[in-house]
């Protein structure tokens, strides 16, 4: 197998790490709630952060965000009514508490109704109090056209519809007078929220603690243009902002670390560049100098290139941080072509694509890990032993077999179009995975996508690919954020995540079964079980890799920590050292 | 080759104290093709204030002499040999800061195309002031000045404001004007005039001719003039020297060399020149052939291949010995005196009318 | 070289028993156009290059042209060879209007009118041998000469004095002389009844000069071909040509045979141009003043915007206001032999005889005279 | 003169009309749909319409056109963003930001990268290139021949990786490229370009150091240059004064060639160096179809090319007489 | 080397078919069979050596690119065997080869690509091969065009010049490279068919045609330059005189005529179509992995991967490139110099 030895060593502890977070993360009291956060060891106020970022900000407005590196930018500026807390001082277990409200939210009903009460002394940044009326406006515009980027859990389970139809419920958002009903949603007072499900949501703390729930303000509300000016609620402001180029973030003097249970404001200042690839910023950082060596990144991680030697340097080892990103890639077999739906065919290309290039375009095995199921290390559930088609031992792929199949079934030659993204990366593993394929005596096809629009054009329901590859993450460690987005055969629409076009009546009927669990252990056992169902059973999907990555500061940094459940550094407890 | 270049060695100057001297001048280009051998032992002396006229075919080797008396080769490609005297002062061998100041100053040189030969880029009044501050250190409003005066001098109407033109707004007569203007300015002693006038009209040529008589008289100039064309030197020139193929094969006064020519290429030259006045029955009487390629010249005399007079001088001395020119009236050719005498009395001089 | 021309016996009776004359041209003009203007350029005046001229060929005739650089001497012959399109005015060729003839209806003309030009160098292509030069013509034209095309372009060749075997070189291995020669081979390969020839020797040296010009007067004389000799070498011309007619800025000033131009001219421009060619005096010793010194003064005016009037007036020494108002027409003065016009209001004696002074019109030249003269 | 200027000048505004046409056509020719891309990852249909009709792209091809037009004249106020003054490019689809600012934001980086190297490159080649002509025949003439011909074949694709490697990546000696505004930090600005332009000045040089060579001793042929001989002006006097002028003007010919690629935006250039100038801006807009940025560039570009050349005209008459008075 | 020879008549900027060199040549008097102006361009060029070694460096070229299928068969190996996954013992996870040089062995010549490991020896070959392929297409489309144009719009003058001269500048102010990145993909979309692979001709004839529109104008603008001045010489005239129809004159007075500056033209132009190309491919929007390209070499070349762990394959196409393009502009050198041995350089 692909020499992989040299990371070994790191990969355990992103296993036990990983482990860890399985057991499950708690919902926290207004106890935890409550601010100050704790203090770091050896922290101290002061200083400015340089921060190297791949791409601009697209969006600020809370209701669009859903990538992470907006995500990442998020912890420091917005709040929303919950929010992890790290709970150990690496920064490695998590809970659930109330970050606006006073705790992680309580129901008396089994997870139908939710009841949150805000804080006291909690502000804007420009000093007026953040109240209800607030939280309402921040639930009822995401349902105005305008937004279109943001998560739409809560969304559709106010309106208990699947897929984009939730629109429908208050299709002009609260711009027009109209309101979402007290039956939905009822801010009987300036404190009080209480949000109003048809069916049991025990997942809704972990929801409400996305970014893309964060609070907005209703006074200042300015529709499409608060995407470039929203106003912040978190430590940090942002004083200037040039698209595409810098950003700055100072802090907020409206803030009240007594009301936040965590974040902290140690650092003056965050200036944040853009336009830095992952070489660049890993080359600047690594130079350490000036201001470099106040530097990180938020999202841009080693680059493939320098991760090899970056790790060999126990120095620079000491400076980095890695861990899993919570996304699993797969192959997704598209069901609805009609060759496609010969299931001995979907086991030869299991058994022939190769993963080696794969986890070799993006840097190796430091970088990612030969996946066996669709559920990823940082979800409860995952499963690291079952690997059905002996991808662990055989990364490269079993074309010997696969040929056998196809011989089998009588589909030698079987033409197979195979769409792939156009970045170098893409180009260069789907090469490779061409190749393997054809060596099991595929025709492959294949057919590029430009990397902007790749997910639309895959996601269309009516696309002429056989087999493309997508990677999902989880928004929330439960693999309640995957099967059903992914697999659940009643989604399947335009844009709808169902990529492989998956429509298996056991798979639904489960999917309705583990949904209905509350105690997060057995829901997590009726999840894998799926996933067990769909990999080996109905071949629709072929794991991939586990993503994992290396991130690295400069040597002034403290507090330096990866957060699995952020999935990256944790920008909120970064110091000046 | 080199026992020829020996044998054709210069004659005795005759005189040392000539204002200019020339002895056995040798040019040869290296060129892709091989050597070619421009001027190929060229011997000639010119008095003050005397106008010397070369005439000869294209090719003959005439700008070439002139512009090895100004030094204004590439290096690079020519061999130069031979002495050329100016005043006694050698110039073959001066080095480059003592020609700097002889040409425009003592040795002024006007070519045949002035628009080629005058710069686009600059007004025609500076290109003429220039060469005076250079020799005369004058300042550049004296020169200005100086430049305006000789615009004047040459003809142009209003030099004050046409000074201040740039050559292309000048007519081809004007701009040859301002070239004579621009030789000028310094005094030289000599002037080089290479076709001063081929690219003139005649109206225009019979101008400039004028002009540049004189100014000869006025600045007292030696001057050597260069044409193709008889009736040109007839009206310009002292003394003539009539070149061919790198040499000179006949020199004397004008009335010597065109009333009485010695030389049988001199005779068709002067043969095939239609005029105003002759006689209209008889044909032109060209030179048979053509001029002969200066890469491989053709052996003995130069002009044998052309001349209809070899059988008169017999035997193969004219394919394989070149004849000498001697000083003063002179020319290069194995035919007797009495020969050249009695041929051009009896066989040429009828048919020119 | 053969110098002496062995030249066939004619093709063809050399003249038209009729007397017709072979090409009539009247009040031919061409005006190109000049462009300017802003912001959108369009024609802002015209170059009078010719300006109605009216000229007779006769069959066999060798007609001379002359005239200073720009006088319009080239446009005739093109207008004549409708190289150029007339702007106004008629050309008629044996009697047929051929003024605005399109390419097609010139067809059977073509083969009569041939040119030979001035530049040897640039009137040969050089990616041609003389063999496809000199042939040219005759494919064109669907001409099949008995005994096939390469023969005649032999004959051809001898007829021009170069040597036949030449056929397969290419013109870059030619001296300007023989190409000259080739062009003339090439000229009479349709066996023309009419040669424009626009200064066909100026670019040679005078020997070579002589061996064209000679070749040129035999295959007048034998072939009986006509000739419109265009030239600024009035010794040239009057080697040549029968009659001449003398050109200035775009207007025939005038017009007579040799004799009557070059012995008894009226016009003063005419007069200036005689004098100003340089001669050599083969007579025995006399002053160099033996023949009147004419100087004009000055260039030629623009043909942009010529003088009114005599276009001559501005350099000439016998203008009147009369100049100014009123064109002199070209006619036959007193004193004029048969067929000799001139324009011009205040004519000269018809005479080349010495005069008592020099006219010298260049106010510069005047000035040193008169300074030298004071010494 | 000037009316031959005024005239480019009318002309070249009639070829940027054209070209914003040929980019219209071009941008609708391409197999994307731009608002799939701002419609994010619930699109739905009424959505995209939305995004359609906000963005415009519902209106006829010529209707959006005219819009785009008069709005570069007289600015738009129809954005949901906000006004847009004139010369208003509309804003990018993509960064929602003005097309006209963002320009002028990756304009000083482009004019830096430009200016330098242009300074660096003319000064190094021609000092060169009239060394080499000065010298004509002599070993430093061979020498410099032999290696602006090598030079000049290399390409900053390979120059570039190759002294980012060696320069930066293994010695160190210099700082990887990066950009600083002039005005916060001229050492930063100027540390921070210094392998962009040695390697675009390396390139550049060599090719103007053969180029100046050459028709300075063309020039040094021209009769009028032996005239100045003749009237006894000093060997420096002639080259410096009569053949250096006329070689200026092959010079300034490809000089403005080069220049108008420069400022247009050095797509490989800064693709190499990993600079966000003009030249990324454009490959970005193509990337994400934006066609208001894509318009912006383009029609930037081309008014760079165009205005280049009416400079070269300008340089033309100024250096020569005979084109300024006709 | 060539002597400045003052020869009668500067002569214009414009490479006409010179022969102003009256100059007879005594020793060809001889032969009756006359040499063609191109005759004795050949031999002219045949005595300078840097022309003749330059030459064979690039037939040698086009030979390698030629042959590459042949060479790679000898060889045994093909520019598109992943040999990170056929022979994992060489590469370490992230695809760097684990020997020194990039695994440059006895076995791979050229050492190994760094990703998916590609012998870059044979990759070498088809690129080279690839590249001047294309490079040869564009140049002979616009050759084609720029003749066709550029004779149409001298001959011709008046309005068709006025045409083609404003399509012309219309053309050169366009943005070039933006215009290639901007119009590559809705030129492979002009012919995508759904089902199957773009196929790597599409991209091929979408690179030519797209340097074709933009790269024809500078020779259309030269020719047409030529062919201006060619009409004003005489022997255009004397084959009007002759009643010549202008399909004649064209064909068999200009065209042959035309042929030195479009073979200077075309030397000079065809590195750059390669350096172009390579340009396009090294941006993304040419040729892309696995065809084998120059220009995606270059690409590759220039990725941290590459540039981190193996400097050593950047060389590769960077050095044989750097070969090419001197030589062949040397190449273009001396075949100008040998129609014009006028100029001195
Ligand atoms: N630099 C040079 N290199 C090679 N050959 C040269 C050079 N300069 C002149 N020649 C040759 O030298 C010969 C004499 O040239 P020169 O210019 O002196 O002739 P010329 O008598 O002035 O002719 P023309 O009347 O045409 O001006 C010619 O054959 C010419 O080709
Ligand atoms: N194609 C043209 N366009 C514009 N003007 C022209 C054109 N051809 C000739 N002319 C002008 O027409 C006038 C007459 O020209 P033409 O060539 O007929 O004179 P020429 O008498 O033959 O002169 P030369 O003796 O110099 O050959 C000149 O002023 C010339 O500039
Ligand atoms: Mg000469
Ligand atoms: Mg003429």
């Amino acid at each position: 197998s692909s020499g992989g030895s040299k990371g070994s060593d790191n990969d355990k502890q992103d296993k036990e790490n990983a482990q860890r977070q399985q057991a499950g993360i708690s919902f926290g009291d207004a106890k935890d709630s409550t601010g100050p956060a704790a203090e770091l060891p050896g922290a101290k106020p002061g200083g400015t952060i340089t921060v190297l970022q791949r791409d601009s900000f697209a969006h600020l407005d809370p209701g669009q965000i859903y990538v992470s590196d907006e995500m990442a930018l998020s912890q420091l500026i917005h709040r929303g009514l919950t929010a992890y807390k790290a709970t150990s001082d690496d920064g490695k277990k998590h809970e659930v508490v109330g970050d606006l409200a006073t705790d992680s939210g309580t129901t008396t009903d089994g997870g139908k109704t939710w009841k949150y009460t805000l804080k006291d002394g909690i502000k804007w940044a420009d000093g007026s109090p953040i109240t209800a009326k607030d939280v309402r406006q921040t639930f009822e515009r995401l349902f105005a056209p305008f937004i279109s980027n943001g998560p739409t859990y809560i969304q559709q389970w106010l309106a208990n519809t699947p897929g984009t139809e939730y629109r429908k419920l208050l299709p002009d958002g609260p711009y027009k007078g109209k309101h979402l009903p007290d039956s939905v949603l009822e801010t009987p007072d300036d404190k009080t929220i209480l949000f109003k499900f048809k069916s049991a949501k025990p997942d809704l703390p972990y929801a409400l603690a996305m970014a893309g729930y964060s609070v907005v303000s209703a006074a200042k509300d300015t529709k499409v243009k608060y995407d470039k000016s929203p106003m912040t609620s978190g430590p940090y402001k942002i004083s200037e902002f040039k698209s595409g180029k810098t950003m700055t973030l100072v802090k907020n003097t409206n803030w009240d670390p007594k009301t936040d249970a965590v974040r902290h404001q140690y650092v003056d200042q965050f200036n944040i560049e853009f336009n830095k690839q992952f070489e660049d910023s890993t080359k600047a950082i690594l130079d350490d100098s000036g201001a470099n060596a106040t530097a990180i990144s938020f999202s841009n991680q080693v680059d493939a290139g320098n991760l090899t030697k970056v790790l060999a340097d126990a120095a620079l080892k000491n400076r980095t941080v890695s861990g899993y990103q919570p996304y699993v890639g797969q192959m997704n077999i598209n069901l609805s072509q009609p060759e496609m739906q010969d299931k001995t065919v979907r086991e030869a290309i299991a058994y022939a694509l190769p993963i080696t290039p794969f986890v070799r375009a993006f840097g190796g095995t430091d970088a990612m890990e030969v996946a066996g199921g669709l559920i990823s290390p940082t979800v409860s559930g995952y499963d690291p032993k079952f690997d059905p088609f002996g991808k662990k031992a055989k990364p490269a792929g079993d074309p010997a077999k696969a040929k056998e199949l196809l011989k089998k079934a009588g589909k030698t030659g079987l033409k197979l179009t195979f769409g792939y993204i156009n970045t170098p990366e893409g180009q260069q593993y789907s090469t490779a995975m061409a190749a393997g394929l054809e060596k099991a005596g595929f025709d492959v096809q294949r057919q590029e996508i430009p990397a902007e629009t790749y997910y639309d054009q895959v996601s269309k329901v009516k696309n002429n690919y056989d087999i493309f590859h997508t990677a999902w993450g989880a928004d929330w460690p439960s693999a309640s954020t995957v099967i059903p987005p992914l697999y659940d055969g009643r989604q399947i629409q335009d844009g709808s995540s169902n990529y492989s076009h998956i429509n298996d009546p056991k798979v639904n009927a489960d999917i309705d079964k583990a949904n209905t669990i509350t105690d997060p252990i057995k829901a997590a056992e009726a999840w894998n079980k799926i996933n067990e169902y769909i990999v080996k059973d109905v071949v629709s999907n072929i794991p991939t890799a586990y993503y994992k990555q290396t991130q690295i500061a400069g040597s002034k940094i403290g507090g330096l920590a990866y957060d699995d459940v952020i999935g990256g550094v944790d920008p909120r407890r970064l110091f000046v050292k | 080759m080199t026992t020829l270049t020996k044998e054709t060695g210069a004659p005795v100057p005759s005189d040392a104290g000539a204002f200019l001297s020339v002895r056995d001048l040798h040019v040869s280009f290296r060129t892709e093709d091989g050597m070619v051998r421009a001027v190929d032992g060229l011997s000639f002396d010119l008095e003050r204030g005397r106008t010397l006229g070369i005439v000869g075919e294209s090719g003959s080797g005439k700008s070439v002499t002139n512009l090895t008396i100004l030094g204004l080769h590439n290096p690079k490609f020519t061999t130069v040999e031979g002495e050329i005297l100016l005043e006694g002062q050698e110039l073959t061998t001066a080095r480059e800061s003592e020609l700097e100041k002889l040409r425009g100053n003592k040795v002024a040189m006007i070519f045949q195309d002035p628009l080629t030969a005058l710069s686009p880029y600059y007004t025609v009044g500076r290109q003429i002031a220039e060469p005076f501050m250079k020799h005369t250190g004058a300042s550049k409003k004296a020169a200005w000045d100086r430049a305006v005066e000789m615009l004047g001098k040459v003809g142009i109407p209003n030099p004050k404001e046409r000074a201040k033109d740039y050559p292309h707004q000048f007519s081809g007569g004007m701009r040859q004007r301002a070239m004579i203007a621009m030789a000028l300015v310094c005094d030289p002693d000599l002037l080089i005039a290479d076709e001063p006038t081929t690219a003139l009209d005649v109206t225009v040529q019979a101008q400039i001719l004028d002009l540049l008589k004189d100014l000869q008289q006025e600045f007292g100039s030696a001057i050597i003039f260069i044409t193709h064309d008889l009736g040109v030197i007839a009206d310009m020139a002292d003394d003539i020297m009539v070149m061919y193929a790198g040499g000179a094969i006949e020199r004397g006064t004008t009335n010597e060399v065109l009333r009485a020519p010695q030389h049988p290429y001199t005779w068709g030259l002067l043969n095939s020149m239609p005029r105003l006045d002759s006689d209209l029955a008889a044909p032109l009487a060209p030179i048979p052939g053509a001029p002969p390629s200066l890469l491989n010249p053709p052996s003995g005399c130069r002009f044998h291949p052309r001349c209809t007079f070899q059988d008169r001088v017999g035997g193969t001395r004219c394919t394989d010995e070149r004849p000498l020119l001697a000083p003063d009236r002179a020319s290069a050719c194995h035919l007797t005196a009495d020969q050249k005498r009695t041929i051009f009395i009896e066989e040429i001089k009828p048919s020119l009318g | 070289m053969k110098e002496d021309l062995v030249l066939p016996a004619p093709r063809e009776a050399t003249a038209d028993s009729s007397g017709d004359p072979l090409l009539v041209v009247e009040g031919l003009t061409k005006h190109f156009p000049v462009k300017g203007g802003f912001p959108i350029r369009r024609t802002v005046g015209a170059v009078q290059a010719v300006d109605g001229i009216d000229l007779t060929v006769h069959v066999g005739e060798s007609f001379g042209l002359v005239g200073e650089s720009g006088c319009g001497k080239s446009t005739t012959g093109r207008l004549i060879t409708r190289l150029l399109e007339p702007t106004a005015g008629k050309i008629s060729y044996r009697g047929k209007d051929i003024t605005h003839a399109s390419r097609k209806d010139l067809a059977p003309i073509r083969s009569e009118i041939q040119m030979i030009f001035q530049d040897p160098y640039s009137s040969l292509n050089p990616r041609q041998t003389v063999g496809k030069i000199i042939s040219g013509p005759m494919e064109i034209n669907g001409i099949e000469p008995t005994g096939g095309r390469e023969a005649r372009v032999r004959e051809l060749l001898e007829i021009v004095g170069l040597n036949p075997e030449h056929y397969n070189r290419f013109p870059h291995e030619f001296s300007g002389g023989q190409r000259q020669r080739i062009g003339v081979a090439r000229a009479l390969a349709l066996e023309p009844k009419l040669i424009v020839a626009d200064e066909p020797v100026s670019a040679l040296d005078v020997s070579i000069q002589a061996q064209v010009v000679n070749l040129l007067r035999k295959v007048q004389d034998e072939l009986g071909i006509a000739f419109l000799f265009i030239a600024h070498d009035l010794a040239v011309v009057r080697h040549f040509s029968q009659r001449v007619a003398v050109m200035y800025l775009g207007k025939v000033i005038e017009v007579g045979d040799r004799e009557s131009i070059y012995t008894r001219p009226r016009h003063p421009y005419t007069h200036a141009l005689l004098s100003a060619v340089p001669e050599v005096n083969l007579a025995e010793e006399t002053e160099t003043g033996g023949r009147e010194r004419i100087r004009l003064a000055g260039d030629v005016p623009s043909p942009i915007s010529p003088p009114s009037g005599c276009r001559f007036r501005t350099r000439c020494w016998k203008a009147q206001d009369k100049c100014a108002t009123e064109e002199p027409p070209l006619v036959r003065i007193s004193g004029n032999h048969d067929g000799h016009l001139t324009a011009c209001h205040f004519p000269e004696d018809p005479t080349i005889e010495a005069r008592d002074e020099d006219i010298v019109l260049d106010p510069a030249l005047a000035a040193l005279e008169e300074g030298l003269n004071d010494d | 003169m000037l009316r031959f200027l005024l005239r480019r000048i009318l002309g070249s505004f009639v070829i940027l009309v054209l070209l914003t046409v040929v980019a219209f056509l071009l941008f609708f020719g391409m197999p994307r749909d731009p608002a799939l891309l701002m419609c994010g990852k619930t699109c739905t249909p009424d959505a995209l319409a939305n995004i359609h009709h906000t963005l415009g792209l519902d209106k006829s091809i010529p209707e959006q056109f005219w819009i785009f037009l008069s709005g570069l004249v007289t600015g738009r106020n129809d954005f949901e963003q906000g006004p847009c003054p004139a010369p208003c490019f509309g804003y990018s689809y993509h960064t929602n930001e003005q097309v006209w600012s963002t320009l002028m934001d990756r304009l000083p980086l482009t004019l830096s990268l430009a200016a330098g190297a242009t300074v660096a490159f003319l000064f190094v080649g021609l000092g060169t290139g009239l060394l080499a002509a000065w010298k004509r025949g002599s070993f430093v003439d061979k020498s410099f021949t032999a290696g602006s011909m090598v030079l000049s074949s290399m390409q900053i694709y390979f120059l570039g990786p190759l002294a980012l490697a060696i320069l930066v990546y293994q010695t160190h000696i210099f700082e990887e490229p990066d950009y600083t505004p002039i005005t916060d930090n001229p050492a930063a600005w100027f540390t921070g370009l210094i392998i962009p332009w040695a390697v675009l000045s390396t390139i550049f040089a060599a090719q103007y150091t053969r180029m100046a060579r050459s028709s300075m001793i063309e020039q040094l042929q021209e009769e009028h240059v032996r005239t100045a001989r003749a009237k006894g002006m000093s060997g420096r006097y002639v080259f410096f004064r009569y053949a250096w002028r006329g070689s200026l003007i092959p010079i300034i010919t490809i000089l403005g060639i080069d220049l108008s690629s420069l400022l247009g935006g050095a797509i490989i250039t800064e693709y190499t160096f990993g600079l966000p100038g003009l030249g990324r801006l454009a490959v970005e807009s193509v990337q994400f179809s934006d066609l208001p940025l894509l318009l912006g560039v383009m029609l930037f570009s081309a008014a760079v090319i165009l205005l280049c050349n009416i400079v070269v005209d300008a340089c033309y008459a100024f250096i020569d007489p005979r084109v300024r008075l006709s | 080397m060539t002597s400045p020879i003052d020869i009668e008549g500067g002569g214009t900027s414009v490479v006409v078919d010179g022969d102003q060199q009256p100059k007879s040549k005594p020793e060809e008097a001889k032969q009756l069979e006359g040499r063609s102006p191109g005759q004795l361009m050949w031999i002219r060029f045949k005595r300078d050596r840097t022309g003749v070694i330059s030459a064979y460096v690039v037939i040698f070229f086009f030979v390698v690119g030629l042959a590459a299928p042949l060479i790679a068969k000898l060889y045994g190996k093909d520019p598109y065997t992943v040999f990170a996954d056929e022979r994992p013992e060489l590469f370490d996870s992230a695809g760097v080869p684990l020997q020194p040089n990039g695994g440059i062995s006895g076995e791979f010549w050229f050492g190994l690509e760094p990703g998916n490991g590609y012998d870059v020896f044979t990759k070498l070959l088809y690129g080279i091969r690839n590249s001047l392929m294309i490079s040869l297409a564009v140049t002979v489309a616009t050759v084609l065009t720029g003749i066709v144009l550029g004779v149409a719009a001298g001959y011709l003058g008046g309005k068709p010049d006025q045409l083609i001269s404003r399509v012309i500048d219309f053309l050169l102010a366009f943005p070039s490279q933006l215009f290639f990145i901007a119009s590559m993909p809705v030129v492979v979309s002009l012919f995508v068919s759904p089902r199957d692979e773009t196929p790597v001709y599409v991209r091929v004839v979408a690179l030519i045609a797209v340097q074709w529109v933009l790269g024809w104008m500078s020779l259309a603008r030269i020719l047409r330059g030529t062919t201006l001045a060619l009409r004003e010489r005489e022997f255009i005239e004397a084959a009007k005189v002759s009643g010549a129809s202008p399909v004649r004159i064209i064909r068999r007075e200009i065209l042959p005529n035309v042929v030195t500056p479009i073979l200077v033209q075309s030397t000079y132009m065809l590195p750059n179509f390669v350096t172009a190309e390579a340009g396009l491919s090294f941006l993304g929007v040419g040729i892309v992995e696995p065809t084998p390209d120059w220009g995606q070499m270059f690409s590759k070349a220039s990725t941290e991967l590459v540039m981190q762990n193996d400097i050593t394959y950047m060389f590769f196409p960077g050095i044989s490139m750097i070969i090419f393009i001197v030589a062949f502009n040397l190449l273009g050198d001396s075949v100008r110099d040998a129609f014009d041995p006028k100029t001195a350089r």
